[in-house]
């Protein structure tokens, strides 16, 4: 990857050029690098998905000045990693137009920046103080507040919709809840340890955190990972999408009180878990993974009943998918609700189903090939480019399909492996590696990409771990979707983009 | 006597037929649901919780549980239910029984805004939407199935149905039939009108009002919506379904009657929840259209009386 | 001056008292009309000051007194808000004219009495109603006010000197005797022109469009007294000319009634429905209000036409108790209403909230009157309804295979909705505001009223629940008011007690507090759990005012709805164009006589007396 | 609405029985433990046995609690066949069941769930997180620990907890409802 140095004021000028070039913002890492070099530093990392390749902006801020020059302004999906850096390092976005706290709730604090190397992991922090401004609405208008709380088991976000009635005009949210200072935690682990903290980020997405991170990790102390591992690391990667996938379909039934289709979908992804729990020792595939390879071999005996068990869920799902398609209140409610355009999803650097639902073929899958996609991938993803609720309805559904083919493919590559190849190795031993190397891992989740960032410390511990997850990137653009809809429809747009607080959050 | 035996049973078996309806559904999605009796070890357990109430509220809240419950109460009273023969309150006029459920309807949105909260005030605009359009059906109805015989009491309609032949006038029952099928649905809070069963605030109705009620509050709120869609169940049988209902006052009609009732009750409870099973909630702003084809049935039953 | 105020108040009241009881004496005259007193103001001409007492007057004096001493009473209290204008003497002296004005309207006995009172009646409703004229929007309601207010009179002068050219007379007694036997064609024309200018005084849709305009802004006692009794002159007007007079002789004026009725009660429900302030929420109810009790009218003029006296009869009376109970619940709303803009010097719903915990008195005085307005049972407003539901579900029954019955069915449709429709505009005014938490700091800041305006307050909610409870006994002394013709028609009275049996009301009330007594015994704990407060639910955050739901977001549901059918077309097709063109006459009128309005009102007043006397003078 | 009905029809039934839930490990089958199924027979006829209402409250959970407490109400879970569960509001319900390690962000919400929710309450922690023995622990952004903001009655340990676990869970803590009310009556704070 190359990496472009400049200096911080050029930060936004810079950003935005890339941006014109066909790139999108993938991740920005800020980091406290005062203790070798002297300086904090800012990594804006980009990614072009037509070209299949990376470029870095580094940019050094000197400690007596931290502040930069903000590329929000022009480039829109850069507004959070910024608010990020400063809330957490006190690196101040200069020009920033919503320079409010974003991780760390209530009002500012001064002068306590928790990711800083002199800041203790369990060091305290003020309790939240939230000043409840009472917002200038026009008359008869109104808000209506949702969360932290939510009536439904859901995880916490706060939503503010302004309305006069059951239009939505305007919806602002509130994130970062379940913050719990994952990657300051991570810091002074071992590079190996790392892995079961990572796996904490998400319940649902556990394995491609993992995967995430153990390709980051790899990939800064260049290892190669078995074959057989590659192809294991598939297998779990489909199937965490193929249940969360199924899931999904459930849940956005549940958004209309459809019982028929929750029951059925949470029926079979039990099912499809249960599967999980017996094959690997863990409902949501946490352990599986090992940072070089892979925790648990998949013997001929699991492959079977892993294929059966999914063909079975498949040709069950599929008949599911038929009646809740063929329903006709049920698709009314679907159509032309949520709808994300496709300028919203490039401008906010949306990732996943999302994205493909909106007409953006993005797939980290395809685009920057990890485990063994590259054998195994087509070449072409399905999208959809109506960007309402049924896109993401049909995209997910289309989607199961090619993971059960692709779970398919890998376990028979995975006999065949077996049969001809005589090493059985299911990891490699993690070298020591290069102090203060970096390294950026990639998988696509069932939410889309999650990108690590790796870098290590002097004796092979970690030093700084940015994660990056898909939700993270996608929960800008939700709000783009909402106005215009009725407000009974939230939880069903909500649902049908289906992000994770807690990975977000992290 | 008879008048109080017949309120003390819809009071005594709405709950029932609010868990059988719970259990069927469960069924048809594959579960095994709560029990029927469920909502009565709901409210036992209610009645000895305490009471929260909201710093914004006013004696309004205080009063209004035990109001709505004591209006319901009175309209029980006005509704035939094993026998037009008692006497019913006000003669068992259409007018008193539905202007007795627009009061209880009043008094649950006092109660649902009372304290405040945005949801609460969701479900009264959503409520009082669906009330401005079942209003006018459930009347004309109930008009069009006495206009010819100018029978506009619950007693005079089902004397009508006694003497004559329901089926006799096929067109004109069949259409009222099915428009007070369709309001029941909308103000028993069913899908694909409300869905009773939902966890998602901002797509209530009758649940968003209830969202800050403990304790006996609760229970009350909860026991006056099972007496509310068991005397809209009662109504529409009175109406479309009459057969068996006491004709004189003797042991051996009446308990005919009450078994009668207490099936047709569950079977209509049954028909219901698999119209549930099969339903997703519609848009808000399709239910008027679904109201207006109810209303045009009711008109369409008018000119059918008037024509023949 | 205060003591002067509070004087003059005294006076008023005694007046009003005995107004009233002038009026149960003339309703109590089994049918007997009362001849009062008469003054030739100039021989010879028709001139003639001329008053009597029917029983039908003395039912409308009784309403007059009613709600004239509660206006009186609350007045009291009420000059504290002009201070400044020395207690609002001249208010006080504006509504004891008014008063006597309606007074005299209810019993002129001829022409020229009759509309010398209904002059004096618009004019000094219209200094009242411009009484705040500092206030923004107060001179240009007041001069659509009197624009269309000579409007209508032009329109009742025209019936009043066709009746004239045909009986030769300008007495009502002679009108009485023989207009039924009037050429089929005039009858029309006097009865259209009666209806037109009636219907303009009453505000009934289309020509409803001063209403909602001129009653907010009037002080509120005042558009408690317009709302309540000033719109019942044209009720009372054209009972005495439709039914009195001509004796309903056409079938199809009937259905032109109904049909405006069905229009003004649906319309008014649905506006009043959407209104964001609360006296603008009550103008628009009085029109629905006012619809209905044409569409009683109309019934009864239909069913005379169609030789059902009996039903005629029926439909009049529901048609008075109607207008009864609409005066009893409407002034004490607006009574409540100017309480609510007293303490908040609001009365946009949106912007208060939590009255009910700083008013106490005032909230539940309008929360029972509210009861009464959607016609809840056993209240004033339910009775009524009943009554007339039942009129025209029997007559739609009785006329079933005609067009009679379909229309009434039409009729009993526009009843229906604008029950469920009314039912939005009460839910608005109280569940806005006065309940939840106060949106603005005026309202946070609001205090009960003074002693005064709390009592006649609560006289007035009482009486809202007395008028239904007794409503059987009320209904048989309004027989007594009806005309000779249909007082006598067969089984009238038995026909009133199977429709509404004397003591139903008392046990509908006793039945609903049993069912109370019983839920609160059957949920009663012998261990009584504690009650304790916390603040409302907002999801684990916190609150502010804006979080409760607006009057705006209720009706915007019903709004989004009926968007289509009423609000574009309506307002912006019929609505607004007839506002600027009577808004654009009355002004250039304004021009002619160099500005000042209160000359401008005696021109008016004197053009009344010059027709007159052309009248005269031209042979008619 | 065809496809609908028949895919219902060819649907088996998945529920587990009562016995198969109380033993169930998860992974492979346990045996019924008799006592728990006997002791469950008798709370059932109580009154917070009989109805057992609970508002989740999410204090920085990963996600996995979550789904876990949704698969609850899954057809083979079903939990509601218990006479168990899940409202809308605090208000209505009797236990907490509060997942993640209480971030910093969600103190005051937890402290308002609390007092929104009227006695008799209890606070079931579900997972190790919210039990004080997660990985994360404590650090700036949270505490670490449920049980030092709120009484915790009970706990469910476990990464996530299997949804057996939380139902007996819940059992144990309906069962301590019953107890506390048994010993105080109706109403009491004790809990």
């Amino acid at each position: 990857m190359r990496t472009e140095t400049i200096n911080p004021t050029q930060v936004g000028m810079t950003c935005a050029g890339y941006v014109e070039d066909g790139f999108r913002l993938q991740t920005m890492v800020a980091a406290d690098e005062r203790a070798t070099k002297g300086v904090y530093t800012l990594r804006y990392l980009f990614f072009n998905d037509d070209e299949r390749q990376g470029r870095e902006v580094y940019t050094e801020l000197s400690p007596d000045n931290p502040t930069f020059t903000s590329a929000t302004p022009l480039v829109p999906a850069a507004n959070w990693y910024e608010r990020e850096a400063y809330d957490l390092l006190g690196l101040v976005p200069v020009g920033h137009p919503d320079p409010r706290p974003l991780i760390l709730h209530g009002d500012r604090l001064a002068e306590v920046y928790p990711l800083r190397k002199d800041f203790p992991v369990d060091g305290v922090l003020p309790a939240v103080e939230r000043t409840m401004t009472e917002l200038h609405l026009p008359e008869g208008m109104f808000e209506v507040p949702v969360g932290p709380i939510h009536a439904g088991v859901i995880e916490p976000g706060h939503f503010r919709f302004q309305m006069r009635g059951e239009t939505v005009h305007a919806l602002s949210t509130t994130l970062f809840y379940t913050h719990r200072g994952l990657e300051k935690r991570a810091e002074n682990m071992s590079l190996s340890d790392g892995l079961a903290l990572v796996e904490q980020t998400c319940g649902v997405c556990s394995l491609s955190h993992a995967l995430s991170y153990a390709q980051a990790v790899e990939s800064l102390a260049q290892v190669a990972v078995p074959e057989q591992a590659r192809y294991i690391r598939v297998v779990w990667a489909e199937m965490e999408r193929l249940y969360n996938h199924i899931g999904d379909v459930g849940n956005i039934c549940a958004g209309i009180g459809f019982s028929f289709g929750t029951m059925q979908a949470g029926r079979l992804k039990e099912y499809l878990q249960r599967l999980q729990a017996r094959l690997t020792g863990h409902r949501y595939l946490r352990g599986v993974l090992k940072v070089g390879g892979v925790q648990q071999s998949l013997t001929a005996d699991q492959s079977h009943q892993l294929m059966h068990g999914v063909q079975a869920i498949m040709a069950e799902f599929a008949e599911v998918a038929d009646a809740i398609l063929s329903h006709e209140t049920a698709c009314d409610r679907f159509r032309m609700t949520g709808v994300l355009s496709e300028s919203a999803v490039r401008s906010w650097g949306a990732v996943g189903p999302t994205a493909r639902a909106s007409g953006v073929a993005r797939d980290a899958r395809l685009q920057q090939a990890h485990a063994a996609y590259a054998d195994l991938f087509p070449d072409t993803i399905p999208t959809f480019v109506q960007g309402d609720v049924m896109a993401r309805l049909l995209q997910r559904i289309e989607e199961t399909q090619i993971s059960a083919k692709l779970i398919a493919q890998a376990i028979s590559h995975l006999t065949t492996i077996r049969e001809t190849s005589a090493t059985t190795d299911l990891y490699t031993p993690l070298p020591s590696v290069e102090p203060y190397a970096t390294g950026i891992g990639v998988s696509e989740s069932p939410r889309g990409e999650n990108v690590h960032f790796v870098m290590a410390g002097a004796h092979g511990q970690i030093e700084r771990l940015r994660i990056r997850s898909a939700s993270y990137a996608n929960w800008p653009a939700v709000p783009e979707a909402v106005p215009g809809n009725l407000i009974a429809d939230f939880p069903l747009i909500n649902k049908s983009f289906e992000l994770c607080y807690a990975c977000c959050d992290r | 006597m008879l008048d109080a035996l017949q309120v003390i049973l819809i009071l005594l078996f709405a709950p029932f037929l609010q868990g059988f309806i719970h259990q069927v559904k469960a069924r048809l999605q594959g579960r095994r649901g709560a029990s029927p009796w469920q909502p009565y070890r709901e409210y036992r357990k209610l009645l000895g919780k305490d009471r929260l109430l909201s710093t914004s509220a006013s004696p309004i809240t205080r009063v209004a549980p035990v109001f709505i419950v004591g209006l319901l109460i009175a309209g029980c009273a006005t509704l035939p239910a094993l026998t037009s023969s008692a006497p019913l309150l006000a003669g068992g006029s259409f007018f008193v029984f539905l202007s007795l459920l627009a009061f209880a309807r009043f008094a649950t949105l006092m109660l649902g805004l009372d304290s405040g909260s945005a949801f609460a005030g969701m479900g009264a605009g959503r409520d009082l939407l669906f009330g401005v359009l079942t209003e006018p059906i459930v009347l004309l109805s109930l008009i069009a199935a006495g206009l010819q015989r100018a029978a506009f009491s619950f007693p005079s309609l089902l004397a009508v149905h006694a003497s004559s032949d329901i089926w006799g006038k096929l067109p004109a029952t069949l259409l009222v039939l099915i428009a007070l099928l369709m309001v029941l649905i909308v103000e028993t809070g069913r899908l694909p009108i409300d869905n009773p069963d939902t966890h998602l605030e901002l797509t209530m109705i009758h649940e968003g009002l209830t969202l800050e009620l403990t304790g006996r509050d609760l229970a009350l709120i909860k026991w006056a919506a099972a007496i509310r869609q068991t005397l809209w169940f009662t109504l529409w049988l009175d109406v479309c379904l009459p057969v068996g209902i006491a004709t004189t006052v003797a042991p051996g009609p009446l308990l005919v009657a009450l078994l009668l009732w207490v099936g047709k009750c569950l079977l209509l409870g049954l028909v219901v929840a698999v119209l549930e099973s099969l339903s997703a909630k519609m848009r808000i702003f399709l239910v008027p259209r679904y109201l207006s084809f109810a209303l045009t049935l009711a008109v369409i039953a008018i000119l059918a009386d008037a024509a023949l | 001056m205060k003591s002067l105020h509070r004087i003059l108040s005294i006076v008023m009241i005694a007046a009003a008292l005995s107004l009233c009881g002038f009026g149960v004496a003339s309703l109590a005259s089994k049918g007997v009309d009362t001849f009062l007193y008469t003054h030739t103001v100039l021989s010879g001409s028709p001139l003639i000051f001329q008053i009597q007492a029917t029983p039908l007057s003395g039912f409308f004096l009784i309403m007059l007194g009613i709600v004239g001493t509660l206006a009186a009473l609350y007045g009291i209290g009420y000059g504290q808000e002009y201070k400044s204008r020395h207690y609002g003497v001249w208010l006080d002296i504006g509504l004891l004219l008014f008063i006597v004005a309606m007074a005299l309207v209810f019993c002129a006995d001829n022409v020229f009495t009759f509309m010398i009172a209904w002059e004096s009646m618009s004019i000094v409703s219209y200094l009242l109603v411009v009484y705040d004229h500092e206030k923004p929007g107060v001179i240009r309601a007041g001069l659509l006010y009197v624009g269309m207010t000579q409007l209508g009179s032009a329109f009742l002068l025209t019936a009043f000197l066709i009746l004239h050219h045909y009986t030769g007379s300008y007495d009502f007694a002679v009108f009485a005797r023989l207009a039924s036997s009037l050429p089929a064609g005039a009858q029309s024309v006097v009865f259209l022109c009666a209806l037109i200018g009636f219907s303009t005084k009453a505000g009934l849709m289309p020509l409803h469009i001063w209403l909602p305009e001129a009653h907010p802004i009037a002080p509120s006692h005042i558009s408690a007294l317009m709302s309540g009794v000033m719109i019942k002159t044209a009720v009372f007007g054209l009972i005495l000319v439709s039914i009195v007079w001509l004796h309903g002789a056409q079938a199809w004026w009937g259905a032109v009634v109904v049909l405006l009725g069905a229009l003004s009660a649906i319309g008014g429900s649905f506006w009043s429905g959407q209104e964001g302030s609360f006296k603008r929420i009550l103008a628009f109810s009085s029109i629905d209000n006012i619809g209905l009790i044409f569409i009683a009218i109309g019934v009864a003029l239909l069913e005379w036409a169609l030789h059902q006296p009996l039903w005629a009869a029926i439909a009049l009376t529901s048609a008075l108790l109607l207008a009864f109970n609409h005066a009893l619940f409407k002034s004490t709303l607006f009574q409540g209403a100017g309480a609510v803009i007293f303490a908040c010097h609001t009365g946009l719903l949106n912007h208060l909230g939590g009255l009910m915990r700083r008013m106490p008195v005032t909230s539940t005085g309008v929360l029972i009157a509210l009861a009464s307005l959607c016609a809840l049972p056993p209240w004033g407003g339910f009775t009524s309804e009943w009554l007339l539901f039942s009129t025209l579900a029997h007559v739609s029954s009785l006329h079933l295979h005609t067009w009679v019955g379909l229309l009434t069915v039409a009729a009993l449709l526009g009843l229906f909705a604008t029950g469920a429709l009314t039912l939005v505009s009460a839910v608005r005014i109280f569940g806005i505001g006065f309940l939840a938490e106060p949106r603005t700091a005026s309202a946070a800041a609001a205090r009960e009223v003074p002693l005064t305006m709390r009592i006649s307050i609560a006289i007035g909610a009482m009486l809202t629940l007395l008028s239904g409870l007794m409503a059987p006994w009320i209904v048989s002394h309004i027989e007594q008011a009806l005309p000779h013709a249909l007082l006598g028609a067969p089984g009238l009275t038995t026909t009133i007690v199977t429709l509404l049996p004397p003591s139903v009301l008392w046990v509908i009330g006793a039945v609903i507090l049993v069912g109370v007594l019983l839920a609160w015994l059957v949920t009663r704990s012998s261990k009584r759990p504690r009650v304790s407060l916390t603040q409302t639910w907002t999801c684990g955050g916190q609150r502010v005012p804006r979080m409760s739901y607006s009057a705006t977001g209720l009706s915007q549901p019903v709004q989004r709805v009926f968007a289509f059918a009423l609000v574009p077309m309506a307002r912006q097709y019929v609505y607004r164009p007839a506002l600027r063109v009577v808004l654009r006459t009355t002004t250039s009128f304004r021009i002619i006589q160099s500005g000042h309005v209160r000359t401008y009102l005696l021109y008016l007043f004197a053009t009344v007396l010059l027709l007159l006397l052309i009248a005269r003078l031209g042979g008619y | 609405m065809w496809k609908l009905i028949t895919q219902r029809l060819r649907t088996p039934r998945t529920t587990l029985s009562v016995e198969e839930l109380l033993a169930d490990k998860g992974l492979n089958e346990g045996t019924p433990d008799q006592t728990l199924v006997q002791s469950w027979n008798r709370l059932r006829r109580t009154a917070f046995g009989g109805s057992v209402h609970i508002r989740h409250v999410d204090t920085g959970s990963c996600n996995a609690c979550e789904w876990e407490l949704t698969a609850l109400l899954n057809p083979v879970y079903d939990i509601q066949r218990l006479g168990i569960d899940f409202v809308a509001s605090p208000r209505h319900a009797d236990v907490l069941v509060v997942t993640g390690g209480l971030t910093r962000n969600l103190a005051e919400a937890l402290q308002l769930t609390y007092e929104a929710t009227a006695h008799p309450k209890a606070v079931l922690a579900i997972g190790a997180c919210a039990c004080g023995t997660g990985l994360i622990g404590r650090t700036y952004a949270q505490q670490g620990d449920v049980a030092l903001s709120v009484p915790v009655l009970a706990s469910v340990s476990g990464c996530p907890p299997q949804p057996a676990d939380i139902i007996r869970g819940l059992i144990e803590v309906a069962t301590k409802l019953e107890e506390a009310r048994v010993k105080h009556g109706h109403g009491t704070p004790a809990i």
